[in-house]
């Protein structure tokens, strides 16, 4: 058992809690938080599997990707944020639960 | 003057002018507009030097910064990235048109017109540099600037449903995206590659791969809103505003799916696909079936036209179980010209919806009873794009069906006849439900004039819609060339 | 070894643990303050893994921003937790997609997964050796920086583009509100304001220098700055904002514009996107490096903010929200 | 020039259709013109190129759709007389329509969709090769749902959607048998030999099976029992509508593809070496006598006209399908003649719809008197659909006897009697009503001021047809009529 | 093992004491401002040790001073923060505990 499977792994684990996390929870902030932990899950697998041998460094182009993944995915979360915020401005909820009955119009 | 054309590399100049045109409509929002229309105007021109430079050069592949391609960015004006390229162009520039019609530069929402400029710029930039993009994980990012670039746009409407829209479409993508990019990794962590080109030579079938493949078609399945992963797409493409519905529509869901047919046909010919094929197949099946079904369902007309996009999105995803090895080239080709033929029908379906909404007070079907006047016109645009949707001839439409029958027939697959055939019919009903609206003899209240930008920048998609059969041939021939299929387009039995 | 392995362990059994806990808390407050912690202890998983650029952005982005983010969202959503009340109508294959993707999915591709990494660690060299061998070519002495500044400068550009586009986007959407009210300035506050912020300049430019060659970059040092920015704005410095905050704007843009006018620049010169001349590419990178780090720093800066600046239309705003919202 | 005319004579009337559709409902005297000028235009072009097919010149436009796949516009003999058909009838119903919508609202939607409709006939008319013809046909189809639902009121609305029930169920069922079809035979031009008799025996099974999926699929235009519930269903469109659908448009575009099937693309001898006309022969002679048997039990004129129609139009396929170069002139004959009479009968029964409100067939009784010349007409037409000679519809009757014969099926001899007798019992009574029972109500006298029976515009068209129908038949063997143009067709079809 | 590592480890152990007793502290005190105080004074003293033995350890000066000021930031930021919550919560209207 490498350090890079046991990362790899780890990082599987870790996106699969936050998938679970993101279709189970309705309240929007945990929906973010658990879209995060998925792409931390993400990120690691991508590194994990760039680490070769027992050199330590990792490969520097995953690194690369990986930093640009971690811009894109603060994007979404500020996004998401003040969506949520204009929403339960608008509606007093956290949730998605409002587009069902206003749908109408 | 052709030397001109050959030496620059217009389809690289085609991302960078909009998104360069989007930080310049931020920077000055009085005159985003203009911005706007000047890039709107820019674009096509550069698509058809694009073409022209396509067709006298050799190489169809350059990398960003000329770094060899493990390491550096491949970026491709092959057929398919130009096809797309040129179907934008013609697309965004009709709905720019109109958008300049929908968002008055004066008045009470001058915000929204002020916000729609630089982010509908972003995302046509993003799509343009998705379509030329070689590298899945620059396919990644560009994937992600248009989703963005989406979320924001349905978000402009401001209204608590389309808020919510936005944000479910925001964790919908997410959650694609993310599957897309695990799988990504993996691929890299084996190859060491995130090159098309280079990792449909490496290959091998093993389960690693085959995991890596399921996670990335799963996450851009979401994406472009296959049955039963569609449930996001009716209420995002409905709540935005008209201009951004169309967008959506035409050229937002198109994206993941461009990526899908370079990953399905470029990069993983050497897994066993046949049973995620047949999947796919299932599952469009069902989704032209019931997308119909609940389009004949709908009291709205931008729901009706959401659901039918739901229904030819079905038909995209018969490319892949239909592509056997002697039909591969008949379902390409088909699911392309799907791909433009709907781009333009739905995005004047789109508009005209918003017509008709801005100047009847509602997209409510029973609203069109005796529809007459200004309206009536708007609903003979409305069926002359619809035509393109059933798939009446000459649309492309027709002609993505006749291929897509013809691959079925050859493969042997004759199951997806009834199914191809029950979406005609019921693409016709629903289409003569709005259409017996329409004429129903009522008498009808007087409506208000329609801006001229409202009004025919869609008559003149729709027409297009209508008769891009009859011009199709240099479209197919171009998307031909540097296809990753290599048989004859029209199939006949083998003896 | 065995001593390091334990710790990976240790360490990665927290993360899990960290991550479940908080996803699972019923005080979504404290679910922020588990996710603040989570992201510090990945950028140690990330030091771990070798990748201490990636561990510095972590640090900045996971722990610091992303945190800011959800703290400031949290608090402008209220305490109000009342969502168990509306239920939503689903769907049967709403219903059922759920439980499937849960029960069946997830345990068998990540088995599956587990099973052939096993079999596949590290089959391949990686990128290592190619990019060692470019780097005296690409302008910078450090691999990360010259995949992301040169090999991959296209993703790097786009990737300024969705920082960008997410900032108009957040604009596009609310008007910018207050952080704090105005009458709370803590003195104590400003007078760690007056020693930071100095310090803070400094780190960044050392963060930034620094990229050249050893971890650091653009990324990091805009995170640190923008934080500094946070820090001025909770003290009340303010930013003019004549012309509809045009400057403002014009800094939020310069990163993205640049990159792109250096795009265009080598296109039209070299016909290959983002070829830098070989002299000039050092300079270019830095000059690159330079503009992004203030876009970068005012973005974030702007995106905790929340909204675009009071006086963007010339609609009525409330007075009292125009005072310290989107003056970064 | 001569490349060019092929499309003209499609534009002629395409344009003007789409500009009338930008129209404002106002502009009535540039709608006109637009409308009559399109029909001269064409009836110029179709002349030009009348002279060019008699003088054996055939012109062709070849477009590319898709490798392999072009659209294919040709004009030969049997294409030609279907077009001045069209070309013709279309220029009388576009007068006739003027004057019937006056004053109605939607006109501008009407007439456009009115264009496309006989652009989408000629194109049918002019199609060169199976694709082609299918493209067209297809467009028909939807060009003329709007008409059928024009007026809006719900039982339009219910025909129109058994109409586009039909009508699309066919269609799909045509580009399957189409597909299927270039699959298996590669291009699909029409050509005198047919395409398919060179191929495999072992296909033959598949063949047969496409044959029946084409001819049943042609039939739901051409109205073959029992796919021809939508065309008396059809008959609450406006008068011109049914005009244009009963006499030029819709069931001709049916019969027309079916002609094309047999002769172009399978070719008579190896269709009838697969004994695939016999049944055709039965379901059109089973056509012939259940259309006519409905039409007697019809009071209302037009579903009685449409029954009409329906037995009439099978006389086409009963000619076709003998495969006798005499029967072949009989069937084809028909389609020239049938479409001037019936259209007179709709002018007519619309004029008395459109001036007098009468619809019903007991609501005729002494009309002559108020409306001599209309009737005058009718009645010429009637009696050639009965079959009288020398009008029209005996000439065509006489050579789908003879043809009868010459095939060795006598049977066809007491379809034909036995139709006529048919058509003889529901259009004489209706004769016997008009001229010989006096009126029970008063008629509302003409509002014109110089006294006539209703406006030029619509009672021109039916008197120009009648006309026609007499010399159709008066005139059957001189230069230039019909019938000297079908002989030429069987000529070069069977050979001389 | 040289002397400098007894020394660290000395430290090191010394420190986990502080930072044992602050989060004790933390977790078992009763009110806010008990907390607090017990958080910021053992933990400062806490990292001032780990930071010592750090610098035992370091071989040039220059992560000598980057380690010292790594302190002094801690100790200024945590003596800031302290003093904001506390003050947060007086206004808030948290009473001191009082036996």
């Amino acid at each position: 058992m490498s350090p890079a499977l046991l990362y790899t792994g780890s990082g599987i684990i870790l996106f699969s809690i936050g998938l679970h996390a993101l279709l189970v929870h309705r309240h929007l902030l945990r929906k973010i938080l658990a879209a995060n932990i998925m792409g931390s899950g993400v990120f690691m697998v991508f590194i994990a599997m760039g680490v070769h041998g027992d050199s330590g460094v990792a490969d520097p182009v995953p690194q690369a990707m990986v930093l640009t993944g971690i811009v894109v995915s603060l994007c979404f979360t500020a996004v998401a944020i003040v969506l949520a915020v204009r929403l339960n401005k608008l509606t007093g909820c956290t949730t998605l639960a409002v587009d069902e009955e206003s749908s109408i119009d | 003057m052709t030397e001109l054309i050959v030496q620059q590399q217009w389809f690289l100049w085609m991302t960078l002018l909009p998104l360069g045109a989007a930080v310049a409509a931020f920077l000055a929002p009085r005159q985003a507009h203009w911005i706007g229309l000047v890039t709107a105007l820019l674009l096509p021109l550069c698509a058809l030097a694009a073409i022209a430079a396509a067709t006298l050069s050799e190489t169809q592949t350059i990398t960003a910064g000329n770094w060899p391609t493990p390491l550096g960015i491949a970026l491709r004006s092959d057929g398919l990235a130009l096809v797309m390229l040129a179907v934008t162009a013609l697309v965004g520039f009709i709905i720019s048109c109109y958008a300049l019609g929908y968002f008055p530069v004066r008045g009470h929402h001058q915000s929204r017109a002020r916000y729609f400029w630089p982010l509908w710029l972003f995302l046509w930039g993003g799509c343009n540099a998705l379509f030329i993009s070689g590298d899945l994980f620059n396919l990644y990012v560009t994937l992600e600037l248009v989703t963005l670039a989406s979320v924001a746009l349905i978000a402009l409407e401001g209204g608590k449903a389309a808020l919510a829209a936005a944000l479910r479409y925001l964790f919908i993508s997410l959650l694609g995206s993310l599957a897309y990019l695990l799988g990504v990794g993996i691929l890299y962590g084996t190859y060491a590659t995130v090159d098309i080109i280079l990792l449909g030579d490496m290959l091998a079938a093993t389960r690693l791969n085959h995991a890596a493949m399921s996670l990335m078609i799963a996450g851009l399945v979401l994406k472009s809103a296959l049955f039963p992963l569609h449930f996001w797409l009716p209420q995002a493409h409905t709540m935005a505003p008209a201009p951004v519905s169309a967008v959506l529509s035409a050229l937002v869901v198109k994206c993941a799916y461009v990526i899908l047919l370079r990953l399905w046909f470029e990069v993983f010919p050497a897994l066993d696909t046949i049973a995620i094929g047949h999947l796919l197949g299932l599952l469009g099946s069902i989704a032209i079936i019931w997308g119909s079904l609940m389009a004949l369902r709908q009291e709205r007309l931008k729901l009706l036209i959401a659901y039918s996009t739901v229904a030819q999105i079905g038909y995209l995803f018969l490319v892949f179980p239909l592509a056997h090895t002697e039909t591969m080239a008949s379902a390409w080709i088909g699911g392309v010209l799907l791909m433009m033929a709907h781009a333009c029908g739905k995005a004047a379906m789109f508009m005209v919806a918003g017509t008709i909404h801005h100047t009847a007070g509602s997209d409510r079907i029973s609203r069109l009873a005796g529809a007459g006047g200004p309206i009536g016109v708007l609903v003979v645009v409305f069926t002359l794009a619809a035509g393109t949707i059933i798939g009446l001839p000459p649309s492309g439409g027709f002609f993505a069906k006749w291929l897509f029958i013809n691959a079925a027939l050859v493969s042997g697959q004759w199951w997806y006849l009834p199914i191809i055939l029950s979406g005609t019919l019921l693409a016709a009903a629903y289409i003569a439900r709005v259409l017996g609206w329409a004429f129903l003899d009522v008498k009808r209240s007087s409506y208000p004039v329609i801006p001229w930008m409202m009004k025919w920048p869609p008559l003149v998609l729709s027409i297009i819609a209508l008769l891009f059969g009859l011009i199709a041939y240099e479209p197919v021939q171009l998307a031909l060339s540097g296809a990753p299929v290599s048989s004859p387009v029209l199939v006949e039995f083998g003896p | 070894m065995e001593l390091a392995l334990i710790f990976d362990l240790i360490l990665l059994i927290t993360l899990i643990a960290l991550a479940w806990l908080l996803l699972a808390s019923s005080d979504i407050f404290r679910a922020v303050v588990l996710f603040i912690a989570f992201g510090l202890l990945l950028a140690l998983a990330w030091v771990r893994l070798g990748a201490p650029d990636v561990a510095l952005a972590e640090a900045a982005i996971g722990a610091g921003i992303t945190g800011a983010l959800l703290l400031v969202g949290l608090g402008r959503l209220g305490s109000a937790e009342h969502y168990r009340g509306t239920r939503t109508r689903l769907t049967f294959l709403q219903r059922l997609s759920a439980p499937v993707l849960i029960g069946v999915m997830i345990p068998s591709i990540s088995l599956i997964l587990l099973l052939e990494l096993s079999l596949h660690a590290s089959a391949t060299p990686g990128q290592q050796g190619l990019v060692n061998v470019l780097l005296d070519v690409s302008g910078t002495n450090h691999g990360v920086t010259a995949v992301l500044m040169n090999f991959r400068a296209w993703d790097t550009l786009l990737e300024k583009g969705v920082l960008l586009l997410a900032l108009i986007s957040i604009w596009s959407l609310d008007q910018a509100r207050p952080l704090f009210r105005q009458n709370d300035i803590s003195p104590q506050l400003t007078g760690l304001a007056r020693l930071l912020l100095p310090i803070m300049i400094i780190v960044a430019g050392f963060v930034l220098w620094q990229g050249d060659h050893a971890p650091g970059g653009a990324f990091q040092s805009g995170a640190i700055l923008s934080a500094g920015i946070l820090l001025a704005i909770l003290v009340g410095y303010t930013l003019p904002t004549r012309r509809q905050g045009l400057s403002l704007r014009l800094l939020l843009a310069v990163g993205f514009s640049v990159f792109l006018l250096v795009a265009a620049a080598t296109l039209l010169s070299s016909d290959y996107l983002l070829k830098y001349p070989d002299s000039l590419a050092g300079s270019l990178i830095l000059l690159l490096e330079l503009v992004a780090t203030a876009s970068i720093a005012a973005l974030l800066a702007a995106a905790v903010v929340g909204g675009h600046p009071p006086d963007d239309l010339s609609k009525p705003v409330d007075r009292s929200s125009a005072v310290n919202g989107g003056q970064t | 020039m001569s490349d060019l005319i092929l499309p003209a004579i499609l534009l002629s009337s395409l344009l003007p259709g789409l500009i009338i559709f930008t129209l404002p409902e106002e502009s009535v005297r540039l709608r006109t013109t637009l409308n009559l000028g399109g029909a001269v235009v064409k009836l110029l072009l179709v002349a030009l190129l009348f002279f060019h097919v008699a003088k054996r010149e055939y012109t062709e436009l070849r477009l590319p759709l898709l490798p392999d796949m072009e659209l294919v516009l040709r004009a030969d003999a049997l294409s030609l007389l279907f077009l001045i058909l069209s070309a013709f009838l279309w220029f009388l119903t576009t007068i006739y329509a003027i004057g019937y919508l006056e004053d109605s609202p939607n006109r501008s939607r009407f007439f456009g969709f009115f264009s496309l409709c006989v652009s989408a006939t000629t194109g049918i008319a002019l199609a060169g090769d199976m694709v082609t013809f299918v493209i067209f046909y297809e467009a028909l189809t939807i060009s003329t749902y709007p008409l059928v639902i024009h007026r809006g009121t719900p039982a339009a609305l219910h025909a129109g959607r058994i109409y586009l029930a039909y009508t699309l169920g066919g269609g799909v069922v045509l580009f399957i048998a189409t597909v299927w079809l270039r699959a298996i035979a590669g291009p699909l031009d029409f050509s005198p030999d047919g395409v398919v008799a060179s191929l495999d025996p072992a296909l033959h099974g598949s063949l047969t099976i496409i044959f029946a999926l084409l001819i049943l699929s042609l039939g739901v235009k051409a109205a073959l029992v029992p796919l021809h519930i939508w065309l008396p269903s059809a008959m609450i469109a406006p008068a011109p509508v049914s005009a244009l659908l009963h006499a030029v448009a819709v069931v001709k575009a049916g019969a027309f593809g079916i002609i094309r099937v047999i002769h172009d693309i399978f070719g008579i001898g190896f269709s009838a070496e697969l004994n695939l006309l016999f049944p055709l022969a039965l379901m059109a002679a089973f056509t012939i006598i259940y259309g006519s048997i409905r039409a007697l039990s019809q009071n209302d004129l037009k579903r009685r006209l449409a029954f009409s129609t329906v037995s009439q139009v099978s006389y086409i396929l009963l000619g076709v399908a003998m495969a006798t170069p005499l029967a072949t002139i009989g069937g084809l004959v028909h389609l020239v003649h049938q479409g001037v009479m019936k259209i007179t009968l709709f002018f007519c029964a619309g004029n008395l719809a459109e001036t007098l409100g009468i619809h019903k067939i007991d609501e005729m009784d002494g009309v002559g008197r108020r409306m001599p010349w209309t009737m005058a007409a009718f009645t010429v037409a009637a009696l050639g659909m009965i079959g009288l000679p020398p009008l029209a519809g005996f000439i065509s009757k006489w050579y789908l006897g003879l043809g009868g014969l010459a095939a060795g099926q006598p049977w066809v001899i007491i379809v034909l009697i036995g139709s006529t007798l048919l058509n003889a019992s529901y259009f004489l009574p209706v004769l016997h009503r008009i001229w010989f029972v006096p009126s029970r109500q008063d008629w509302p006298s003409s509002t014109l001021r110089d006294g006539r029976e209703t406006t030029w515009a619509l009672l021109i068209p039916p008197l120009i047809t009648a006309m026609l129908v007499v010399m159709l038949g008066v005139l059957a063997h001189s230069v230039g009529s019909a019938l000297y143009w079908v002989e030429l067709i069987a000529t070069r079809e069977y050979g001389p | 093992m040289a002397l400098t590592d007894l020394i660290t480890a000395f430290l090191l152990l010394g420190s986990l004491g502080f930072f044992l007793a602050g989060t004790l502290g933390l977790l078992r005190f009763p009110d806010l401002y008990c907390r607090l105080h017990a958080l910021t004074k053992a933990d400062n003293l806490g990292l001032g040790l780990v930071v010592l033995a750090l610098m035992i350890q370091s071989d040039s000066w220059q992560v000598v001073i980057r380690l010292l000021l790594i302190w002094l930031l801690v100790l200024v930021a945590g003596a800031t923060v302290a003093h904001l919550i506390a003050r947060k919560a007086q206004q808030d209207g948290h009473q001191p505990w009082r036996r």
